[in-house]
């Protein structure tokens, strides 16, 4: 793959979403960066609350960034007033987690996954129901499903139908939000292998979310390590299992349990729960658990900084003089 | 995009054809709610209460206002069924007339509450922030006065009559909607499938009146049809204290009222108006529960 | 524990000043002038000119609403239209007896609708529950000053059990509290059997099971408590149903309490008596409604961890 | 060390729905010997929840039914025991920690009390005693026992299942049931509640059935395996021969299923089709629709119980001789 030579279809710079909370501020996401280019699968792996979510949500504008850049082919959309936005859903789209939820109940399929046809005004009544048809048999969707209602069907082809309506505008850009973690093993697999087809042929470029790592490291050509609001680790799937720099990384592949008898590895096994996005530690956002912690973690954040071609590691045990600037 | 991509993954589906016929959720609770004879009980009545209340005329043995003062509160007979009131009046054709107006009050008072309180609701929940802030302070405020003293209040400032009554029984139950309403929106506007709907472009408006609002029915439903009870209840009760319908336009609470006075010579003057509030309100009480369970998602596991 | 009741105490002040502003308003653009119904339909204009002066009643609307809020918080409501007497006299005179009602009444209803509730869904769909359930679906659908004067007929005018009015004995207070109670325990019924059969789903319900403790024990220790949280909040608002259904018992019973003053009151277009029960009664329930969620607090350990 | 500690015949368990009835668990036979851990695997609907409600005899009913089989424990059939008989069992003998530790937990008691209570039930202990034991418990779990007065909603999820455990373990039962203990939690917090399990087990020797969806869970912590599919065991095995040499066509293709985190595998083979409707079973073996190497007998007959070697058994035709093996 020569990513490398094509251009960044994405740019994230500086990525920050804040919420406002009875707590206090809650920093979601806190001065994230990256680029996905044209073609790539870029998987951000992490655990609940690390912001990943609220990432894929913010370089759509589904949430609103609270500071920094999102620039998609050139533009900066984040700058882009309500109609701009609207028709850069075109471009850019989203598959959700949640098969149960992510269909109004009260719609069939067929209307489900004409909606953005009707938004856009686009196809005459009956291309519109004929490009329905064409887009379930691309997704893996018997057509006598058209008039089916989402509760008649199971998580599998609930999720085909979320599938086929975020391909239904034929997007360049599409960010998977955790896609399979709702569905069984066997149906996972069934969609990991829908989404990497549909990458091939339609030569998509994807944002994947996942909990799971080796879900990530098995479709992604790139993977980003967030913790608490920031990435704290990007580099290729190869690395990511072979060469894992940042504690947490290590940590995080060493708990995932992998189906083999003689799988034998060493354990790492963190102490304490991840603490609140409001009341982050000062420094370095794992120095409260990280079992290498230094003096100098615990006083100032590291920045992300690139310590061999395209892996970028945010720890001073790699790169000892890397702060990241006041923000 | 072709559509050689059909052999790309067998087609799921196929070899479990859907042998059910394919309903909608609104199908699927109607299929439930035939199912409740209870529900259906209060259905039936409900619709014979209507009827009668449209045909009153064609119904009615006697017309509601004729007075025959040589039979002054007589006990149920064949000539009267169920007897004349204070008035000489025949007391089956009051009732049948009266549901005219029972009925009416329920049905407008709740509209009235429902639209104001409805849409108040739907937009402090949709839009949050400051509009909430202000909408649902007032409806605390609302809220903080009992319901029927606050129709009280209106109809002794305003005068009665039906369109006061209406009125002040639908002012005074505005905060119970505005809150239902609000709720409701609010559990689903966070569903994904309203995101989704923005993430393919639509608009506010569409958002609104396309995935929220059906979505959002099935408490405001129940809570409507078990409204209009309580709005009945309510009218009757102003028109037994001599503040709601003015005679000589039968109406049940004022019928009893009047009955009240003979309770010991002529029971059954104060006894049959108050059996006919009853059984209308039980019917839709019926009804009410019925819907309940017919659009409660969790009864389907 | 005491920031959240004291925030609670501050939040009652803009809601009661939002209600005596509401209140007024309704009262202020009544037909008719008070200063008329003082001095009777036949007195000179002058003189009732010179009353509207005194009284304040050319003043613009809010200068008026002004002095209404400010001498309501030194406790003066204004004097009688018919008694000339102080309104607010008049009314603390009748409140202990509406207290009294509306306090049986929830006595009456929650004695009557906790337990059955709660026996209706430990044995859901058993003869008892199907037969409670009728019930309590009539108690509901009763109009209640329907059921008092059935009362009426039957206890004290057939079986001459009870007197069918007055005030001052226990022997008075049974028809009334139970003719103002029976739908509030009916609703407390159906509302206890419906928040049971909810928790007794979850499952902490099933964990307990999974301990060995015995059904009576998994319902009393874990299920009731958990049930009875939505339960208080009903009963807080069946307080407030309760006082404004007082304005209907009473008029039946012959009770000499608020209600009835009212009801007097709107009868001779007495606005301020009627003005200032509407006020009274709905900062009891008002505070009522309070005592409610201090409680609620201390059953639900989530609401106190919020303000502690 | 081979005694049988649990011994399941022949169980069937349905469920009344506004659908039909739904077979949850059918013809479903289990045994786990004294001081083993049997990981109990499949997919959602695949009855392995039900069938744990069924030892503890907590099936809710309504719906559903245990309608017929014998479930063995300790030489005594508990579908014979008497209500009043079976809770002396549960949280004594058998105890059960649950998958979701958010709900699992009574909101309105101190997570202490949740402990002493099941302690205090069948230890016959002074309150005194017991509120020693819950403080022991939960020092033993990793939580301070200073916050054994408070209630759930102050603790993490993955602090709450500490507490399952420490309430499953209170009485020192000889079964533990763990209904998918860790699948509610996240990974390196699941790592430490793995830990934790794998550590008491052998401190108190207790047997365990633990069931989950995560093969990986199982490679880690079971001694052997069970694979369910369809209300009904497919194959069991001990660990090691089932991750080297799975036999039944579904135990093949959950594997085919996994993306893997240790190799680079660029395409997926999953099991094709979904998951049949529970009211509407297909005849014969459960699986022939979806299998890769169905023949027509598979859709006539049930297949029976061989043994391919000791200790591990399959359900299926194929090593009936009735099927022949496709190459893939």
């Amino acid at each position: 793959m020569d990513q490398n030579t094509t251009t960044p279809l994405l740019e994230v710079r500086n990525l920050k979403k804040f919420f406002n909370t009875k707590q206090g501020l809650l920093k979601a996401v806190n001065n994230v960066s990256f680029e996905v280019k044209q073609g790539e699968t870029l998987g951000i792996v992490g655990e609940s609350g690390c912001g990943k979510s609220t990432t894929g949500r913010a370089i759509l504008r589904l949430v609103e960034p609270t500071a920094g850049e999102v620039i998609f082919e050139g533009e900066d959309i984040t700058a882009f007033r309500p109609d701009r936005v609207r028709a850069f859903r075109r471009d850019a789209q989203i598959i959700f987690q949640d098969p149960f939820a992510s269909l109004d109940p009260r719609m069939s399929i067929s209307e489900i996954i004409r909606e953005p046809f009707e938004i856009f005004k686009l196809y005459s009544r009956n291309e519109q129901l004929e490009r329905v048809q064409e887009l379930m048999k691309l997704v893996g969707l018997s057509t006598k499903l058209t008039n089916s209602f989402p509760h008649e069907l199971d998580g599998g082809r609930r999720q085909r139908v979320g599938v086929a309506r975020a391909l239904a505008l034929d997007p360049k850009f599409i960010v998977c939000d955790e896609p399979v973690s709702a569905l069984d093993v066997s149906i996972q697999a069934q969609i990991l292998n829908l989404i990497q087809d549909l990458q091939d042929r339609l030569k998509l470029t994807y944002v994947f979310i996942s909990h799971d790592l080796s879900v990530v490291r098995h479709i992604s050509d790139r993977v980003a390590v967030m913790y608490l609001g920031k990435i704290v680790e990007i580099t290729s799937y190869h690395n990511i299992f072979t060469n894992p720099q940042h504690p947490y990384t290590q940590a995080l592949l060493s708990a995932i349990p992998i189906p083999k008898v003689d799988a034998k590895r060493e354990r790492i096994i963190l102490e304490g729960d991840v603490p609140s996005p409001v009341n982050p530690p000062r420094g370095c956002i794992f120095s409260g658990r990280c079992p290498f912690v230094m003096d100098k973690c615990r006083e100032a954040p590291p920045a992300l900084t690139e310590t061999a071609d395209g892996h970028f590691v945010a720890c001073y045990l790699v790169n000892d003089t890397a702060e990241e600037p006041e923000s | 995009m072709k559509t050689e991509a059909d052999n790309m993954v067998a087609p799921t589906g196929e070899q479990a054809p859907n042998t059910r016929k394919s309903r909608s959720q609104w199908a699927e609770v109607w299929r439930r709610l035939r199912r409740n004879r209870m529900a259906m009980l209060g259905l039936v009545i409900i619709l014979i209460i209507f009827f009668t209340a449209i045909f009153a005329e064609v119904i009615a043995p006697y017309d509601y206002r004729t007075q025959n003062l040589m039979r002054v509160a007589d006990p149920p007979s064949r000539e009267h069924l169920l007897g004349t009131d204070d008035l000489g009046r025949d007391i089956l054709s009051r009732i049948i007339f009266g549901a005219r107006v029972s009925l009416q009050v329920g049905f407008v008072a709740v509209s009235i509450s429902l639209i104001v309180g409805g849409t108040l609701g739907a937009l402090a929940g949709y839009y949050g922030g400051n509009l909430d802030n202000v909408v649902m302070r007032f409806m605390d405020v609302l809220l903080a006065i009992p319901s029927i003293l606050l129709a009280i209040a209106i109809v002794s400032a305003f005068g009665g009559g039906l369109i006061n009554v209406m009125i002040a029984v639908g002012i005074a139950t505005i905060p119970v909607y505005a809150r239902i309403v609000k709720a409701s929106v609010i559990s689903i506007k966070e569903q994904e499938f309203v995101e989704a709907a923005r993430a393919v472009g639509a608009r506010d408006s569409r958002i609104i009146i396309k995935h929220i609002l059906p979505n959002s029915l099935a408490p405001i439903i129940v809570q409507g049809t078990l409204g209009v009870a309580i709005a009945i209840l309510s009218a009757a009760g102003l028109s037994f204290i001599g503040l709601g319908i003015e005679p000589p336009t039968p109406e049940w609470g004022a019928m009893l009222s009047s009955g009240r006075h003979l309770i010991r010579r002529a029971p059954h003057v104060a006894t049959f108006p108050g059996i006919a509030i009853m059984i209308t309100i039980f019917a839709l009480n019926l009804l009410g529960d019925g819907l309940r369970d017919a659009l409660d998602p969790r009864l389907k596991q | 524990m005491h920031k959240y009741i004291l925030r609670r105490l501050l939040l009652l002040i803009p809601v009661m000043f939002g209600v005596s502003f509401v209140v007024f308003t309704i009262m202020f653009f009544t037909p008719g002038d008070p200063a008329k119904i003082l001095l009777g339909e036949r007195a000179p204009e002058a003189e009732v000119q010179a009353l509207r002066t005194q009284m304040g009643l050319d003043d613009p609307y809010l200068v008026q609403f002004g002095r209404f809020i400010f001498n309501a918080l030194r406790g003066d409501l204004g004097r009688s239209l018919t008694t000339r007497r102080p309104a607010a006299q008049e009314l603390w005179a009748r409140f202990p007896a509406t207290l009294q009602l509306a306090a049986a009444g929830v006595l009456v209803a929650v004695l009557m609708g906790i337990p059955i509730g709660i026996i209706s869904a430990t044995k859901q769909y058993s003869l008892f529950d199907g037969f409670s359930m009728v019930l309590a679906l009539i108690g509901v659908s009763m109009p209640n000053f329907w059921q008092g004067i059935m009362m009426v007929l039957l206890f004290s005018i057939v079986l001459r059990w009870f007197p069918s009015s007055g005030y001052g004995t226990f022997r008075h207070l049974i028809m009334p509290a139970l003719t103002i109670g029976t739908s509030s325990a009916a609703t407390i019924t159906r509302m206890t059997r419906s928040s049971m059969l909810e928790v007794v789903r979850q499952d902490y319900i099933r964990t307990a099971r999974a301990k060995g403790l015995s059904e009576r024990v998994v319902i009393n220790r874990h299920a009731l408590k958990n049930a009875l949280i939505p339960i208080v909040t009903v009963i807080g608002l069946q307080f407030g149903y309760l006082l404004g259904g007082a304005v209907l018992t009473e008029t039946i019973f012959s009770w000499p309490g608020v209600g009835r003053l009212m009801v007097d009151a709107i009868r001779q277009r007495d606005y301020t008596v009627v003005q200032g029960g509407v006020l009274l009664l709905a900062l009891t329930f008002s505070i009522v409604n309070l005592l409610v969620d201090i409680l609620y607090a201390y059953i639900d350990p989530r609401i106190k961890a919020q303000y502690k | 060390m081979s005694e049988t500690l649990l011994d399941i015949r022949d169980l069937r368990v349905t469920y009344q729905t506004e659908e039909g009835l739904v077979l949850a668990v059918d013809n479903l036979n289990l045994t786990l010997k004294k001081g083993e851990t049997l990981g109990l695997v499949g997919e959602t609907g695949a009855g392995k929840t039900t069938t744990a409600l069924a030892v503890m005899q907590l099936v809710p009913n309504p719906p559903g039914t245990v309608e017929s089989g014998e479930i063995w424990f300790n030489g005594e059939n508990l579908l014979k025991k008497k209500n009043e008989e079976m809770r002396t069992v549960r949280g004594n003998q058998i105890s059960m920690i649950f998958q979701d530790p958010m709900t699992s937990l009574n909101p309105v008691l101190t997570v202490g009390f949740q402990i002493e209570e099941a302690v205090m039930l069948h230890q016959k202990l002074t309150s005194k005693q017991a509120e020693r034991q819950a403080r022991d418990m939960l020092k033993l779990v990793g939580i301070p026992e200073g916050r054994a007065g408070d209630y759930p909603h102050e603790f993490s999820g993955g602090m709450r299942q500490r507490v399952g455990i420490a309430i499953a373990l209170s009485c020192n039962p000889s079964l533990l049931i763990a209904d998918e203990p860790t699948t509610a939690l996240d990974v390196t917090i699941q790592a430490q509640v793995l830990d934790l399990m794998r550590r008491l087990r052998s401190e108190f020797g207790t047997s365990m059935i633990l069931i989950t969806h995560d093969l990986g869970v199982v490679a880690e912590v079971c001694d052997t395996v069970a694979i369910m599919y369809a209300g009904t065991v497919v194959e069991t095995s001990d660990t090691r021969r089932l991750f080297t040499e799975p036999r039944h066509p579904y135990t093949q293709g959950l594997f085919g299923s996994i993306p893997s985190l240790d190799e680079e595998v660029t395409r997926l083979s999953p099991i094709t089709g979904i998951m049949p409707d529970p009211t509407e079973l297909p005849s014969g073996c459960r699986f022939h629709p979806r299998c890769p190497m169905a023949a027509e007998i598979c859709s006539q007959r049930t297949p029976t119980m061989v043994p391919v070697e000791e200790g591990h058994n399959v359900h299926c035709m194929i090593y009936e001789g009735l099927v022949e093996a496709k190459k893939e």
